[in-house]
């Protein structure tokens, strides 16, 4: 038997989160439960998470937003006559995992890794799909478009935030994610030149 | 072209490869050859595959024979009389060149150096090749709608706005005073208007013509503006008008002469006398 | 902590019945879960009623079929209301008074009264705000509806009783029967403004 089975805010979160039909953030929460404390909602949030963890349904946060979700143990058993997604061309997988692990970036600077021109329609697809948002202009000549990603690209791959992108970390101190200007420089400066474990 | 022969000996059907990438090149089906160029995404992609065959750290590649490669597939291609990909050729011309400047002694290179450039192109597989696996692994992770799901139908949160009608007391009321005082009885809406009638001006004319032989101006026959009631300009209009048409009338009937100087002057106006 | 965290069976049918679009029958979640034994599924649903009972959402029976819904107290908590303040308008309030005073009256009636047609919007808005019924049929050709003023309207403007509103005599001496052109005059000529101060 729940042990908290009264705390009304608990019940008023928990309530809110199941019917809502996005993640909502605590400011949303907020908004919604009306006089609600911040700090308070957080403790409710907190006391869900705890609760809903091991069962069929979880609530898990993805970039400032919560969510219910089925346990992706249970994978096998909901997927069956399911498959609600879209499937991605190779490009746009790329340019998905290029503005993701380099955002906020610039179409050149995407296209400068990939070594090809990116059809305007790549980034639609990720736009429309709403995994990627034009995140203002780089202060740089010709003031280009930069790209990053959104939070239901965080929700839909299951991210708590960028930080838990697969890899990012080494990849990072890898200097994978530099460009290959400094990426030389530091190679031809040997006191940069920080051991990489190289990808594979 | 041996190399070509060790290339397509070494390749394998690679699993995590979409259809169309490399896979097929075990095929010895030269027609095929080409039409694969469209399962690379630019000649990057191309070299960054032809690297991985090689099986070691991409940083640990050899450039040379990784030129070697890619030269050999275009010559191949190329033999088959198929049109390339301008990209294509534009990089197996810079990779001729690199090789060229790789097998020169180092102190006759020109700047930049092959080694460099080799050395960033190396660099630029190493990213694509990040960026590539990144990509897998991202596609590989728990994602909504595959491997999780979200609430099948979610009541949904909803917020009505309400309006709250405000209207006092003295707001109603006085609506019902503007009711009751716009649709009232005809006779208290059409009021008497300011004017003086053509008998009134008559009456007075006659009287003050009376007094004197002088030639008076019509209008000093008009009731002064500090007579009460008088200064509205409206009322002074129509006395105006009426104590014209009386004098008119007055110098049709004979009891009075009428005189203007000119269009504009004043008009005059005294008693016919004897 | 929930008792039966581990409960594989359980978990599958609470996560199953949480991503499905419309309630599960005990036949459906058997075939979707495969091999699954009805009675056991039928415990496994007792389980987690048993287990929801009491928190913001519930899980309850709907014919033969299951589903999860909010806790029907916390209903309010969909349905957001966010009140909003807006004066009625000059239309509004002349059709309010002539209510007020000529009740029960039909549309034709106040519209006579005010000598100008009379939106339908405009009497809806009295109905919505509470202050204006419709109450019953006049018996005359064509039955026209006849609308009174409400309890509410009463307690809103202070009233006990339609007599408290001010007659016409009073009406006068407060200026407020003066034709809407003298009122207009007086304002444009200060000498002749007796100064029609409105109770209150």
């Amino acid at each position: 038997m729940p042990a908290e089975e009264g705390d009304p805010l608990v019940r008023a979160v928990e309530a809110t989160l199941f019917a809502a039909e996005e993640p909502l953030t605590i400011a949303a929460l907020c908004a919604h439960l009306g006089d609600a404390d911040a700090a308070d909602i957080r403790v409710a949030i907190d006391d869900l998470v705890a609760f809903y963890c091991g069962r069929g349904v979880e609530l898990v946060r993805r970039g400032a937003a919560w969510h219910f979700q089925t346990a992706p143990d249970l994978a096998h058993l909901l997927r069956r006559e399911r498959e609600q997604v879209r499937r991605l061309s190779r490009a746009a997988t790329e340019v998905l995992a290029i503005v993701a692990y380099h955002e906020p970036v610039s179409r050149a600077e995407i296209e400068s890794i990939r070594g090809v021109q990116t059809a305007k329609g790549t980034l639609d697809v990720l736009m429309e799909a709403g995994w990627v948002r034009a995140a203002g202009r780089r202060d740089a000549p010709g003031r280009p478009v930069i790209y990053a990603t959104t939070q239901a690209f965080l929700a839909h791959f299951g991210l708590e935030s960028r930080r838990d992108l697969p890899g990012i970390g080494e990849l990072r101190s890898a200097g994978l994610l530099d460009p290959v200007d400094d990426a030389f420089d530091a190679l031809a400066d040997p006191k940069q030149s920080g051991e990489a474990a190289g990808p594979e | 072209m041996s190399g070509a022969g060790l290339l397509f000996a070494e390749a394998e059907p690679d699993g995590d490869r979409p259809a169309g990438g490399a896979a097929s090149l075990t095929k010895a089906d030269d027609a095929a050859l080409y039409l694969e160029l469209d399962g690379w995404e630019g000649p990057l992609d191309l070299l960054l595959d032809l690297a991985r065959r090689q099986k070691v750290d991409l940083r640990a590649i050899s450039i040379l024979s990784l030129v070697d490669q890619y030269l050999e597939y275009i010559e191949r291609a190329d033999a088959l009389k198929l049109e390339l990909a301008a990209d294509y050729l534009v990089m197996a011309a810079w990779l001729a060149f690199l090789k060229s400047a790789l097998l020169l002694p180092a102190e006759e290179q020109e700047e930049p150096g092959a080694e460099e450039l080799a050395l960033r192109l190396q660099l630029r597989l190493a990213r694509l090749g990040a960026m590539r696996e990144a990509a897998a692994r991202l596609l590989a992770r728990d994602r909504t709608g595959r491997e999780v799901f979200l609430r099948g139908a979610p009541e949904g949160l909803r917020t009505d706005r309400k309006v709250k009608w405000q209207c006092d007391w003295f707001a109603l009321i006085r609506a019902y005073g503007q009711v009751k005082a716009r649709t009232a009885p005809a006779v208290h809406m059409v009021r008497d208007r300011p004017v003086m009638t053509l008998e009134s001006a008559l009456e007075r004319i006659a009287a003050m013509l009376g007094v004197s032989r002088d030639w008076m101006r019509l209008e000093d026959f008009l009731p002064g503006e500090a007579e009460p009631g008088w200064s509205r300009p409206r009322l002074r209009r129509s006395a105006l008008a009426s104590s014209f048409v009386a004098a008119l009338e007055l110098a049709r009937t004979g009891q009075a002469e009428l005189r203007q100087d000119g269009a504009f002057q004043p008009m005059l106006l005294r008693r016919t006398g004897s």
